[in-house]
């Protein structure tokens, strides 16, 4: 594939950088990415991807746009209510990009039909708003072999992370065993949330997502970015991979999607 | 001094403190002596057993305790540990009718509770209060469920009043008073 | 000696801070310094020895924004 | 329209940060009466932009001499490519409608200048650097200076970011770090250089941030603290500075009494 000039001139800031060159370039506009959840965290990493010319970029949410979204989710518009996210999504994308192709999957991921929507797709982006999805997701991308940027907000504070434990590194639950009991630590719309702490872990997904693209310096993969806004600190956690990981260890338990993922938040 | 880093949802019990000192030598003592300052943190970060739960996880400077000494890790002066448990949010949310409070209960159903219908009738005695099972587990013997009771929150509060009185037990979930 | 340089730990042979910053090759004009949390005048830099231990902060221009 | 507390429109837009302790039916309220000038409508200016907006701050200035360009598009995601050609303070101004109609939006289709800093900055409680070229930036912290207005700071270049906010006369300013800009042409500016789109992603959501956390008086704000972002490490840093005795203008004895311009860098690319 090559560029045309128009592409040469869009995509220059980033051609002019020698980590990413012609070459990164043309990986990214190879790549098909698909994000989970079109809402505070795919909206600003839709956006970016978007931006730099990843060649496919995937929507999956089964929403329709409300008036309460829009305090942070800055892929939709007013005019937007009521439609459904992925085709709001959609046309905004598709208008700040026309080379990108926006697949839309207008639909909730379960375990009989979340193997089937990532094969397509070579990574995977989680903006999921429940454990159920986080774990289901997590554990699809081990036995597909997709790696997976996960990121995730409550009120003023943010986690994100790169999972490949197919080379080597860990899983989301090497970090987290077991998702939490209903009711215990706050979930779907327990709470409200900074709305710029969304759009700031939703890029940095974006950022980690051209890394993992191009192979820019380090990979996330192993560490744990922690942050607070209202502090305005951040800090990095080691992930070891666990020997006892239930789904990626020696000794898994997990050898399918068969497990009862609708814990929680099936509402 | 130990540093401790309170994440978010702790810090109601922190009186807000993202940080916190304290002394100890290793992290059950720590999480002893955190208990001591601010009752109630220790049921958040350990089970009924005392060991750390499953989705909250400790690091000391940047290590994770697993894969250290568990509970008996040793810390020393200086240390920073971080309390760090998974939180989920991300995407989508369904409109809050924000003018009202909501709060949500976990509601357990002794033995011999199971089968009246108590919901039903604290809707007809306080019928200003909305209330929404979000999750439920009945069974033969045992039986929970989380409701969210919407309304004015002194009604609120009458409400869940009426429903210990019918031998109810009743643990606040998350505290969400709306302006 | 040991040294710690926007965050990581290095071995230099020592010297003024002008001559570190030779040694890395970063042009003097180019730059704000701290040494230990305190940020030194350009003059200071000729000045300034470099002592075992020391945590020094090269902080270079960031212009872009667009 | 600033934020109605008893307009249900308004709380249901709102309600997922009315439902923070932080924030509130107060805070919120705080937030729709502020004025907030962002300097720069592009790869900083975007995200600060949109993410005001659809916080609800009440008055949204933006001041660009640009049109939009096809180059920008790779990370200036409120611009779109039917956009290009069009003044970015136009196309910026369309978006943030769009997002949040009760947002007002001030367009100043001008460059800022010693003469006119002052008189533009006065009318806004906060600004925001999201320029491109070193005399601008340093205009920008001696104007938020003189005219007392909190600054917050970005800076962004192939792989590396940087925040910090300015509480003028109490914490450290720009030139107590740089006490002038570098000689013109031995920076590669941000054109010359190329940039990691997210990159200014990044930034300009954490500047919007710290605008939020001035507007609502909480949380520690960046002062007397650099915020440094190594996107290919994915490593922050906090770098302390101080406010410099010797600093030319808000040190103890300034030599710069008055707005100056800097002479301009020479750009070897088009912007």
């Amino acid at each position: 594939m090559e560029f045309t000039e128009s592409q040469i001139e869009r995509y220059s800031r980033h051609i002019i950088l020698s980590e990413v060159g012609g070459k990164g370039q043309k990986k990214l506009a190879a790549a098909k990415v698909l994000i989970i959840g079109a809402g505070g965290l795919g909206s600003p990493a839709a956006l970016y991807l978007t931006a730099a010319g990843v060649g496919t970029v995937g929507l999956v949410d089964g929403d329709v746009v409300d008036l309460s979204n829009l305090q942070r989710q800055i892929l939709h518009t007013t005019a937007t209510i009521g439609k459904l996210k992925v085709e709001s999504g959609q046309a905004m994308l598709s208008a700040l990009n026309p080379d990108v192709s926006v697949k839309i999957h207008p639909m909730n991921i379960a375990s009989d039909n979340i193997l089937r929507l990532i094969a397509d797709y070579d990574l995977l982006l989680d903006g999921s708003d429940n454990f159920a999805t986080r774990y289901l997701v997590n554990d699809a991308c081990f036995f597909a072999k997709k790696p997976l940027i996960s990121g995730s907000i409550f009120r003023f504070e943010g986690q994100l992370t790169t999972l490949r434990p197919n080379d080597g590194f860990p899983c989301y639950r090497c970090l987290y065993a077991e998702p939490p009991p209903a009711g215990l630590v706050p979930n779907c719309q327990e709470a409200g949330v900074l709305g710029v702490l969304a759009g700031t872990i939703g890029v940095l997904q974006a950022a980690e997502a051209v890394k993992e693209i191009v192979d820019i310096g380090e990979s996330l993969a192993g560490s744990m970015l922690i942050y607070d806004a209202l502090e305005m600190s951040f800090r990095r956690t080691r992930i070891p991979k666990d020997p006892t990981c239930p789904l990626c260890g020696p000794n898994p338990r997990i050898k399918d999607l068969s497990a009862d993922y609708a814990v929680s938040c099936s509402l | 001094m130990i540093k401790v880093r309170i994440p978010t949802p702790l810090r109601p019990l922190t009186g807000g403190k993202g940080e916190v000192e304290t002394q100890a030598s290793d992290i059950q003592s720590m999480i002893e002596s955190l208990n001591g300052q601010f009752p109630g943190l220790k049921d958040r970060i350990c089970d009924g057993g005392g060991e750390i739960r499953r989705f909250v996880n400790i690091y000391l400077n940047e290590e994770d305790i697993r894969f250290m000494n568990g509970k008996t890790t040793a810390l020393k002066d200086g240390d920073e540990v971080s309390i760090v448990p998974a939180i989920a949010g991300g995407s989508p949310v369904k409109s809050h009718k924000a003018s009202v409070a909501h709060l949500r209960f976990h509601l357990r159903f002794p033995e011999d509770k199971i089968k009246e219908p108590v919901l039903c009738k604290i809707n007809r005695e306080f019928p200003s209060v909305d209330t929404n099972i979000r999750r439920a587990d009945v069974r033969e013997k045992t039986g929970w469920m989380d409701v969210e009771f919407s309304g004015d929150a002194g009604d609120i509060e009458k409400a869940i009043e009426g429903v210990r009185k019918r031998g109810i037990i009743v643990d606040p979930i998350e505290l969400n008073v709306v302006e | 000696m040991r040294v710690t340089i926007n965050g990581k730990a290095e071995e230099i042979t020592g010297g003024t801070v002008l001559e570190v910053l030779k040694a890395k090759d970063v042009e003097p004009q180019m730059v704000a310094v701290e040494v230990n949390s305190k940020m030194l005048e350009r003059h200071e830099l000729g000045l300034t020895r470099i002592k075992d231990g020391d945590s020094i902060e090269l902080l270079f221009y960031m212009g872009g924004g667009r | 329209m600033p934020f109605v507390p008893d307009s249900e429109e308004q709380v249901t837009r709102y309600s997922r940060h009315i439902l923070l302790p932080e924030v509130g039916g107060k805070g919120q309220k705080k937030i729709g009466q502020a004025r907030v000038l962002v300097i720069g409508a592009g790869g900083l200016g975007s995200p600060v932009a949109l993410y005001l907006a659809a916080a609800g701050v009440g008055t949204i200035g933006i001041i660009d001499s640009d049109v939009v360009d096809l180059s920008n598009l790779q990370r200036q995601v409120i611009h779109h490519t039917d956009d290009v050609g069009r003044p970015k303070v136009e196309s910026a101004k369309a978006k943030i409608q769009a997002l949040n109609p009760s947002v007002e939006v001030e367009t100043h289709y001008s460059r800022l200048t010693a003469d006119n800093a002052l008189d533009i900055i006065g009318g806004y409680d906060l600004v925001v650097d999201g320029v491109d070229n070193f005399p601008a930036k340093f205009l920008i912290n001696d104007a938020c200076f003189f005219a007392k207005k909190p600054l917050v700071h970005g800076g962004i270049l192939r792989f590396d970011g940087r925040v910090f906010t300015i509480l003028p006369g109490q914490s450290a300013c720009y030139r107590c770090v740089f006490k002038q800009p570098p000689p013109p042409g031995m920076v590669a500016s941000c054109q010359e250089a190329g940039v990691i789109g997210a990159l200014a992603g990044v930034i300009g959501t954490i500047q919007a941030t710290e605008v939020l956390k001035l507007i609502l008086g909480k949380g520690r704000p960046l002062t007397d603290r650099l915020l440094d972002y190594d996107a290919r490490l994915t490593r922050f840093r906090e770098i302390k500075i101080r406010k410099n005795p010797h600093c030319p203008l808000c040190g103890a004895h300034p030599e710069i009494t008055q707005l100056i311009e800097h002479e301009a860098e020479v750009c070897a690319v088009k912007p």
